[in-house]
């Protein structure tokens, strides 16, 4: 228990001392990749919507995985919750 | 430092869900925990990619000057967020199936009643 | 061949679609289901093959998802936009694995998981298992890294609750809670890195890295993460729970599972950080970590009455040689040693890594052969198998042997080049892996002793063919290594080793020179 | 959910409300699934809200009525269907020789508008292939959720046979 704790402090502030060493709220340090596509993603996959060209074009491939997850999920869900009980 | 005050409320919740999976014994309370320590790391992701005064990166009826693209915000945290919102969901689904499926056995949602730790 | 350059994405796209099938075809017919995933797993192993050699003789390969010409990643702004697949030495390798023990697994369970309205959902889980190991392994992009995380750890726990009993469902709830929070805590470390560069993909922020204090919080958060899932010491005690409760073949695809975390973990180390941190106290915490897994391991292994959490332990314990090997070559580089025996010590780590998947694989195999006839996991409770179940015995003897590191099968080979090179850093590491090494094999005599020898207890009868072809894939690959340790260590694990340290390589493949 | 008599039913009012309200729902979720590539909202926001539809009418009905009209195995079929025209569209842009996930249909017919650059009232008939995975994946996601909460309520209600 008290090993527990003490991981728990540490972490704690491990997290808030990483949110304080961030940039300031609003204030970026670099957005190299964002402004490219926010500025090309109208040309080159003909959606308005810049966050669904990012979902859906740009890392299309996260949203196949995210899919992925979803199924896999509803299928361990299935498996687990199903009828027969297997000995 | 003053103004990071989004990114430590955060930390913050990162840290209560964390003690929730630590401490709790009730395993609803434990997938409770998660859940929030998922919002946390969520909100952590949409907050790092606000720009002071943007609007959101839609080009449909924007509004007339708005600057492209300082004027925007981040697209691609809130991608990455509507990904992993949607991995909380499916983590979720599966975990209270097990909670069910244990219940069903144990007749308890107590995490100590067996020798289930974590 | 047109379709060469696009082998990466068809080798993660192909289990996914294939997945997303199953269920259908099963409205038409349980044989041609079962005959459909084997077919799409021995089409698996097949291209990983084609892949691997591709590497091991022309180097990385890059695959650009969405982009017109996959193969060169299209640098606007500077920076790599889409996601990138990347593939060199060690990914490979690591998939060569994944893919191995996925066929045996595969062909294993068509007997092993009895008919059922949950079966075709088993195979869809499985398949999608192997998606994820491969998307992890050969991902450029370290979101995407986050996401097959997740889809694997999801899959694995759906399966690992196959049988439902409560201690089942009991070892799923635990892996998953593990592993959702090593993923959050990878997920908030990739916060970290998108506050400070705005980049996602591993070779591009390996570039700019400048090493700051949220890189270094960001490192521990991953190795943390990383380390939780693989099952070493300190997190260790989820795995033997789900690793005995699990379906044994799923066991054994849980062992690639968490090897897999052991590569991001390393690809973390190596590409990630590399030359910037301090190798010397890395190294460190890494071989005491591996030195801690294995006496642990090993140590609790010893009074294990149930088959399947004993191998469990053991499983521990033999990530611990995995560890020891990588933690003594990442303390040994940069120094003038290394070429010397620092190389050694990684050759042996990683070779160890394939040699644990395949005689793990095969010792959770013969464990669930014996379930599959007596059903029970006691020891006490078996006896005598060997004089009917003879092949079973003879794979059970070679994984024993494999495992306790005896000439001439491949555990002793890497062994053995574990031995050699952490004498040379320190004599006490050698002497307690092979004191580890004695009691593993002590802890199987005992197994082989009670389930197989003795007079005959029950009358049963040898496991049905495919269950028994299963278990030969990987016995093959076994005597192969064991037979032939210096060709396998000159073609596929020095290859994989000086990718994992020639860190500019995999930058300038993306970044360019 | 099983406090109510009646295998679980609500009220008549909740019940004919629940109806009234289904099919303004379901054409909610269609504008945000179709719409996707213009305003914000997308196939899984769409698609959850008709899970949301599914599960109101099962929480107003009584899972025991409504496992006759929607059956579990149905649902995960077109979440199959769903994931699977996914994976195939990710697929066709490899036989294209282009790459996994490459948006083809930009400059075909079919949704292959590009909108003019800067702010615009939008085109429904733009976007490449991003309407169609938007539908995939809101296909995906109602049958999903749909049926995890179906095969919970089931699962709930056999455990409360048993005591």
């Amino acid at each position: 228990m008290k090993a527990k704790a003490i991981i728990f402090v540490v972490f704690t502030a491990f997290i808030i001392y990483a949110a304080i060493k961030v940039h300031p709220f609003g204030e970026l340090q670099e957005s190299k990749m964002d402004d490219y596509i926010i500025t090309h993603a109208q040309n080159e996959t003909a959606a308005n919507n810049v966050v669904t060209s990012v979902v859906f074009d740009y890392r299309g491939y996260d949203t196949l995985g995210e899919a992925t997850v979803l199924f896999a999920a509803i299928g361990g869900a299935l498996i687990t919750l199903r009828k027969e009980e297997e000995k | 430092m003053i103004w990071n005050v989004p990114f430590i409320t955060v930390a913050l919740l990162i840290a209560i869900g964390l003690y929730a999976v630590m401490f709790k014994r009730n395993l609803i309370k434990i997938a409770i925990g998660i859940t929030i320590i998922e919002s946390g790391v969520n909100l952590f992701l949409i907050t790092l990619g606000y720009r002071k005064g943007g609007v959101a990166p839609i080009y449909t009826n924007l509004p007339s000057g708005v600057k492209v693209p300082e004027g925007m915000v981040l697209p691609v945290p809130q991608a990455l967020t509507l990904t992993s919102i949607v991995i909380g969901v499916a983590v979720l689904a599966l975990m209270l199936s097990f909670i069910m499926k244990m219940y069903q056995h144990n007749k308890s949602l107590d995490s100590h009643s067996r020798r289930l730790k974590g | 061949m047109i379709y060469n350059e696009a082998i990466p994405a068809i080798l993660i796209g192909l289990p996914l679609l294939a997945a997303f099938i199953t269920p259908i075809i099963n409205l038409a017919s349980r044989k041609a289901r079962n005959a459909f995933v084997i077919a799409v797993l021995a089409i698996e192993e097949l291209l990983i093959i084609l892949l691997a050699w591709h590497v091991f003789t022309d180097g990385i390969v890059i695959y650009t998802m969405g982009a017109k010409n996959p193969s060169i990643v299209p640098l606007q702004a500077a920076v790599p936009i889409r996601i990138v697949l990347e593939i060199d030495g060690m990914a490979a390798f690591m998939g060569l694995i994944s893919c191995t023990v996925a066929m045996a697994a595969g062909i294993y369970s068509i007997a092993f998981i009895k008919e059922g309205n949950g079966k075709s959902r088993y195979y869809t889980l499985l398949l999608i298992m192997l998606a994820g190991m491969l998307g992890m392994e050969f991902t450029g992009d370290l979101f995407n890294l986050f996401v097959f995380l997740e889809i694997l750890s999801i899959a694995s726990c759906g399966l690992i609750a196959y049988r439902q009993h409560a201690d089942a469902v009991e070892g799923a709830f635990k892996y998953l809670v593990v592993s959702n929070i090593a993923a959050l805590f990878v997920l908030f470390a990739i916060a970290l890195f998108y506050a400070q560069y705005d980049l996602l993909n591993i070779a591009a922020i390996a570039k700019v890295m400048q090493y700051t204090q949220l890189d270094k919080i960001a490192l521990v958060l991953l190795v943390a993460a990383f380390a939780m899932k693989c099952g070493a010491v300190p997190m260790h005690f989820w795995a033997p729970d789900s690793y005995s409760t699990a379906p044994a073949a799923i066991t054994a695809m849980l062992v690639a599972a968490s090897q897999a975390s052991l590569y991001a973990l390393f690809r973390v180390c190596f590409t990630l950080y590399g030359s910037l941190m301090d190798y010397q106290t890395i190294g460190l915490a890494i071989i005491i970590f591996g030195l801690l897994s294995m006496f642990i391991g090993v140590t609790m292994a010893l009074p294990q009455k149930d088959i399947k959490r004993l191998m469990a332990y053991h499983a521990i314990s033999q990530t611990g040689y995995m560890l020891l090997g990588v933690g003594v070559g990442l303390y040994l580089l940069g120094s003038s040693d290394f070429n010397v025996y620092g190389i050694k010590a990684m050759e042996g780590g990683i070779f160890h890594i394939i040699n644990h998947a395949m005689y793990k694989g095969l010792l959770f195999l013969t464990a669930g052969a014996i379930y599959y006839r007596l059903g029970t996991r006691n020891l006490n409770e078996m006896g005598g198998l060997g004089h009917t179940m003879k092949f079973t015995s003879i794979f059970f003897i070679i994984g024993a042997l494999a495992i306790a590191g005896i000439p001439p099968f491949n555990g002793f080979a890497s062994k053995l080049l574990i031995y050699e090179a952490c004498y040379k850093v320190s004599p006490i590491l050698s002497i307690v892996a092979m004191l580890v090494s004695v009691l593993t094999l002590a802890s199987f005599i005992k197994v082989f002793h009670s389930a197989f020898m003795g007079p005959k207890m029950h009358d049963v009868k040898e496991v049905p063919k495919s269950m028994l072809i299963g278990m030969a894939v990987l016995t093959f690959v076994i005597i192969f290594f064991g037979l032939f340790p210096g060709w396998v260590v000159s073609h596929i694990v020095h290859p994989a080793v000086m990718a994992l340290v020639d860190k500019t390589a995999y930058i300038n493949a993306v970044m360019g020179g | 959910m099983n406090d109510e008599t009646n295998d679980g039913r609500m009220s008549i009012i909740v019940r004919t409300i629940a109806t009234m309200m289904l099919p303004f729902i379901l054409i909610f979720s269609f504008y945000v699934i179709m719409h996707g590539h213009l305003t914000p909202g997308g196939g899984f926001q769409g698609g959850a809200i008709a899970a949301s539809a599914i599960v109101m009418m099962i929480a107003a009905y009584g899972h025991k009525m409504m496992e006759k009209r929607i059956s579990e195995d149905g649902l995960s079929m077109v979440e199959s269907v769903g994931a699977t025209i996914f994976a195939v569209v990710a697929f066709i842009g490899v036989i294209m020789a282009a790459s996994f996930m490459y948006n083809f249909l930009v400059g075909t017919p079919l949704f292959g508008e590009t909108p003019p650059f800067g702010s615009n009232p939008g085109i429904l008939n733009s976007g490449g292939v991003l309407p169609i995975l938007n539908i995939a994946v809101g296909m995906k996601v109602i049958g999903g959720l749909a049926a995890v909460v179906l095969i919970m309520a089931l699962a709930g209600d056999e455990e409360g046979d048993k005591k």
